[in-house]
């Protein structure tokens, strides 16, 4: 059986419905194990406590990147080979994909007061990660103003791509335009800069828990939109008499 | 206990808003859902009288 | 083409077309910049540059909705879809008659307005060379814009927050060089950056417009 | 060899078929004329046929670039001279003068008149006039006669019946009698698509979801 | 009345009503800032009272088309207008309507922008109380400017150029109320001519809008 | 006494006369339908009555707040569901129930769908409807049969009986025929303003410069 199989909506949810206790049950798992455990590593030399943020702000940064990798791919997918439900799992990750990186800015903001004395810096990774919230809310505010939804997801879908490419171009402009506080990837680093082990390993679980998280809420609000669909086409059906 | 040191306003704040925001969304995805199928179960049972 | 091109360029400039108003609405804003921030040469003139590079991004933007939804409500724009003209070159004429309406006239108004806002002297070339550069992918951004949201009955507050966040690379270079030049600075890096973006819509975005147009046709 | 053949065609809008089923040939110097009440989806069939909406199903075979569509608006710009606007679709279509259109709808005296002034007649008039400048041989038309009087139908028959005799075809929607008792008539309302109730048959994005 | 208000509060917040836009259109404009005049915190800090107001003028701008464009489309103006309550109350409910939906949510949200632009932290309260009083002013001049141009194809341009100029001194008290809380002045003065304005706005407009709406009608 | 007395009316649209000469009164229980070509002013005259726009001369008597008007356009809101949409046209009438209008137009069943989703002829039925909540005696209907089908025709004929029988009355402009032979008719065809050419009458601002 091939992968498309599961894009026919009856087959996804029948699924999913199964699939989605476990992946549910091990987002719970994760995140709070890994949270707890983010909790209890002692205070870092330099930033003291703070350092417990690391384990909300990273994860929630990569999954806000991740979240619009994810619709990129899905809406390419629908636009190439019209899988309606992948359009609507594109539709379905963008305010998941916008609240992460809102925890991601708010954390980040929160971690900046006492570390660089400012709530707010003009620094190009904080920058690019404004910038990309604002093509998630267009994003979300186009799939909303439409109302036919065949035209939607192709709307939506060619936007995302002509978005993702000037999303990276300002990523660029933006480091172009100011060198930042910001550090970099800490877990790839030179060894020297490596992160140490008592972080790097809860910050693990905690990723992996914000990926099962991000996984869980995007088949439930997948199968939401399915759903909604589907009442749309039977009330449709029943206007017709 | 666990040792916030002078930073555990910074801390809890940080974890407050996030959780915070978290729990919204997990609890906006689950009752959309819910609503989704309550009006879809209404519809097919419509549909399912005649 | 050259019909459509000329044909556009009418209906802009015939009563009616707001050709002008684009010009009026960045005079209004540089007036008002001075009132909120205060009056003083040595606060504005360094702000200058990107007070200058930001009112002429929303004079644009403005305008924008005058490129196709005039031609979809009379249904011009059915038309020109048959036609044997291709939708990708509709859209790049289109946006070229947009320039030349929008654009242009604010590159040559530049510096009067910098005057207002007491940009140095010596940026006044960079700040013309800049507009002249960066206001072409402006208007092909917004034609994408106006594309994606022509079927909407009120596009104008969507289209503005679909299109600003394209526009970010293209602010943040035309600035720049504006910002070097005040200062004496060399400007060739943000000057090649900006026209790469430049030539990059134009090889993109009329595709990318006629598949918004397309969709939103049927 | 035929114009235009559509075969099986179904047609959708609004996420459900509206009508299916319709099967045609259009031969060089044939009119063929579309009825059905409102809503039976003549306009959208016209708009599938000249290619701005996809067919929910079934095939249209045409020569390529040999359309031309006149909507239920007639794409002017009140801004301008009935001979600019007039002018300018001429030149998108690579045609040369605007006379010939001009006298044969009766619009040579309005010529300089701008668009926007005039009556809903003229401006119907000066929309048919644009098919003339086209150059294409296959007319599809939507309703064409609306807001016109009863000596401007006249003149409309007159220039249907024109452009048969030179080899040209043409598919016209219209509640009204052309006067062209030659044309054949497609009763569109047989091919409602699923007649009422509950198997009524979605397309696009509904199709996969019902 | 009530029912007037609900009900356009009701269209507002649901789907393509156009709640958010306006915000998100502010947040926008306070991140295109800096990229034209640059990153620096002190560069910003001083300019940042004058660039708040004037965003959150022209974010309140942007959504003024929405006041009676649509109730004249779908022909409820009409109705309205021959309902038994008077079109200047009308007029009230609608601009009042408008201000809870674009001027409060501003208002509130206010502070996280001034964060962006580095507005120094004692200015904030300011900030908020001039936002607070001034805001309905502009919702009040903006219907004016809407009853204006209600019938006009494309009156979004036009509106904001005879709504802008109306703007200034709502603009001029309001930032210099928030510049004076920056450097620690007395800011009681300009709250109380901004407080004037707000209440002659309030006493004059419905009449002039109403009387607009009834020309537009006819 | 007449609910309504139109003395020597004359109307006009677009800087220009259309109709003038109007006279006539309608009392209580009775119905009168309008009738004449395309522009000849009907909905000019409507509008007149309601107050929309001042009479370019003669006089509009009627007690104040009498006069419910219902327009080519319904006035509806979309994202609103129909209960939504009449009970807020009842609050500002301030009547209290919404039922008995819903069941007056058979809507009932769709009082939760917003307006959106109606078809035209749904549409037309709660403007309709909407006329029942106002409590208003004397209604200006506007074309009020467009789109809908021959069964809702005959609903709304029972509707205007109803609403004669309880003392109202209606002024009606209409292109066909609504099944009310009691009514009286009205043709504006003769009341044309200057019938055509250089001698028509201006209004309004070219009225003194004409
Ligand atoms: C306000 C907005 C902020 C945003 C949007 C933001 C964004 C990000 C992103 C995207 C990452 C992931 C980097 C990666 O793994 O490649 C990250 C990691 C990190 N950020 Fe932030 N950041 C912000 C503020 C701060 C502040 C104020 C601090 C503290 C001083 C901080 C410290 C860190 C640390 C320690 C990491 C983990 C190390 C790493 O993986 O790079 N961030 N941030
Ligand atoms: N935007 C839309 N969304 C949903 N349904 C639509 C939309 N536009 C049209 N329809 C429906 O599609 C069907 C076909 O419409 P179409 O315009 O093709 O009819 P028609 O035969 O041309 O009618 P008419 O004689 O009135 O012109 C109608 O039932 C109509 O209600
Ligand atoms: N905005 C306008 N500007 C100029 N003239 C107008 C305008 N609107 C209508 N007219 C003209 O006024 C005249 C009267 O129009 P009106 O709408 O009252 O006609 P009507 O009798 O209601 O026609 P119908 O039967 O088509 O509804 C028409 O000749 C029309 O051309
Ligand atoms: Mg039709
Ligand atoms: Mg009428």
């Amino acid at each position: 059986m091939s992968i498309w199989e599961y894009a026919n909506p009856v087959r996804f949810m029948r699924s999913t419905a199964k699939l989605l206790p476990w992946v549910v049950a091990a987002a719970a798992i994760c995140v709070t194990a890994g949270l707890v455990w983010g909790v209890l590593t002692p205070p870092d030399y330099r930033q003291g406590s703070t350092v417990k943020i690391m384990f909300l702000h990273v994860p929630a940064a990569l999954m806000a990147i991740n979240g619009w990798l994810m619709m990129l791919v899905a809406s390419l997918i629908w636009l190439i080979r019209r899988h309606h439900v992948s359009a609507l799992a594109a539709k379905a990750a963008a305010p998941i994909g916008a609240v992460m990186t809102v925890i991601a800015l708010v954390t980040g903001a929160i971690w900046g007061q006492p570390m660089w004395g400012t709530w707010w810096e003009w620094d190009p990774r904080l920058t690019s990660f404004l910038i990309l919230f604002l093509f998630y809310l267009g994003y979300i505010a186009l799939w909303s103003a439409i109302e036919d939804p065949d035209s939607a997801a192709d709307l939506t879908g060619v936007l995302c791509l002509v978005g993702s490419v000037f999303a990276l171009l300002s990523r660029y402009a933006v480091n172009f335009w100011n060198q930042g506080l910001h550090q970099g990837a800490s877990l790839s680093v030179a060894p020297g800069e490596r992160m140490s082990e008592v972080y790097r390993y809860p910050l693990y679980l905690c990723m992996l828990g914000f990926f099962l998280l991000f996984l869980a809420l995007l088949l439930i609000r997948t199968r939401t939109e399915i759903r909604l669909r589907r009442t749309a086409a039977l009330r449709a059906r029943e206007a017709r008499r | 206990m666990i040792e916030l040191g002078k930073y555990a306003g910074t801390v809890l704040l940080a974890y407050g808003v996030s959780l915070a925001l978290l729990i919204a969304l997990i609890w906006h995805s689950v009752a959309r859902n819910a609503r989704a199928r309550d009006e879809l179960e209404a519809q097919e049972g419509r549909r399912d009288a005649r | 083409m050259r019909a459509l091109l000329i044909r556009d360029l009418r209906l802009a400039t015939r009563a009616g077309g707001g050709f002008g108003l684009g010009l009026a609405f960045f005079l209004i804003l540089c007036t008002l910049v001075p009132f909120g921030v205060g009056p003083d040469a040595a606060m504005l003139s360094p702000i200058a540059p990107g007070i200058l590079w930001v009112g002429a991004l929303l004079s644009c933007l403005l305008s924008l909705d005058r490129i196709f939804a005039l031609d979809h409500e009379d249904g011009s724009l059915d038309l020109l879809a048959t036609a044997p003209i291709p939708l990708e070159a509709v859209v790049a004429v289109k946006a070229a008659a947009h320039w030349l309406t929008t654009g242009l006239p604010l590159t040559l108004a530049a510096p009067i307005f910098a005057l207002l806002l007491h940009l140095p002297g010596a940026a006044t070339g960079d700040l013309v060379l800049s507009l002249l550069i960066g206001t072409p992918a402006l208007s092909l951004l917004g034609a994408f814009g106006a594309a994606l949201t022509v079927g909407l009955r009120r596009g104008g507050l969507l289209l503005s927050l679909l299109v600003l966040p394209l526009y970010v690379p293209t602010l943040i270079f035309g600035a720049e060089i504006v910002r070097r030049g005040a200062i004496g600075a060399d400007a060739a890096s943000p000057l090649a950056l900006l026209a790469g973006i430049t030539l990059l819509s134009a090889a993109l975005i009329p595709f990318a417009a006629a598949a918004a147009l397309r969709i939103n046709l049927r | 060899m035929s114009m235009l053949a559509v075969r099986d065609l179904a047609v959708a809008r609004g996420g459900m078929r509206v009508a299916e089923g319709i099967s045609f040939t259009l031969d060089p110097g044939k009119a063929l004329i579309l009825r059905g009440p409102n809503g039976i989806g003549k306009t959208t069939l016209l708009r599938t046929i000249a290619g701005l909406q996809p067919p929910a199903a079934g095939q249209i075979e045409t020569t390529p670039d040999s359309l031309a569509y006149a909507a239920h608006a007639d794409g002017l710009k009140s801004a301008l001279s009935v001979a600019e606007n007039l002018r300018f679709w001429a030149s998108i279509f690579g045609a040369q003068g605007i006379d010939a259109a001009l006298s044969a709808l009766d619009l040579t005296g309005l010529a300089d008149r701008p668009a926007g002034t005039l009556s809903a007649g003229q401006k119907r008039r000066l929309g048919l006039a644009r098919l003339l400048v086209t150059g294409r041989l296959v007319w599809l038309l939507d309703e064409p006669t609306v807001s016109l009087d009863a000596d401007a139908v006249a003149l409309f028959g007159q220039v249907i019946r024109a452009h048969l005799r030179t080899g040209g075809a043409a598919l016209i929607a219209s509640h009204i009698d052309l006067g062209l008792p030659e044309a054949e008539m497609l009763d569109l309302t047989p091919h409602r698509a699923a007649p009422r109730g509950a198997n009524a048959v979605p397309a696009g994005f509904n199709e996969a979801f019902g």
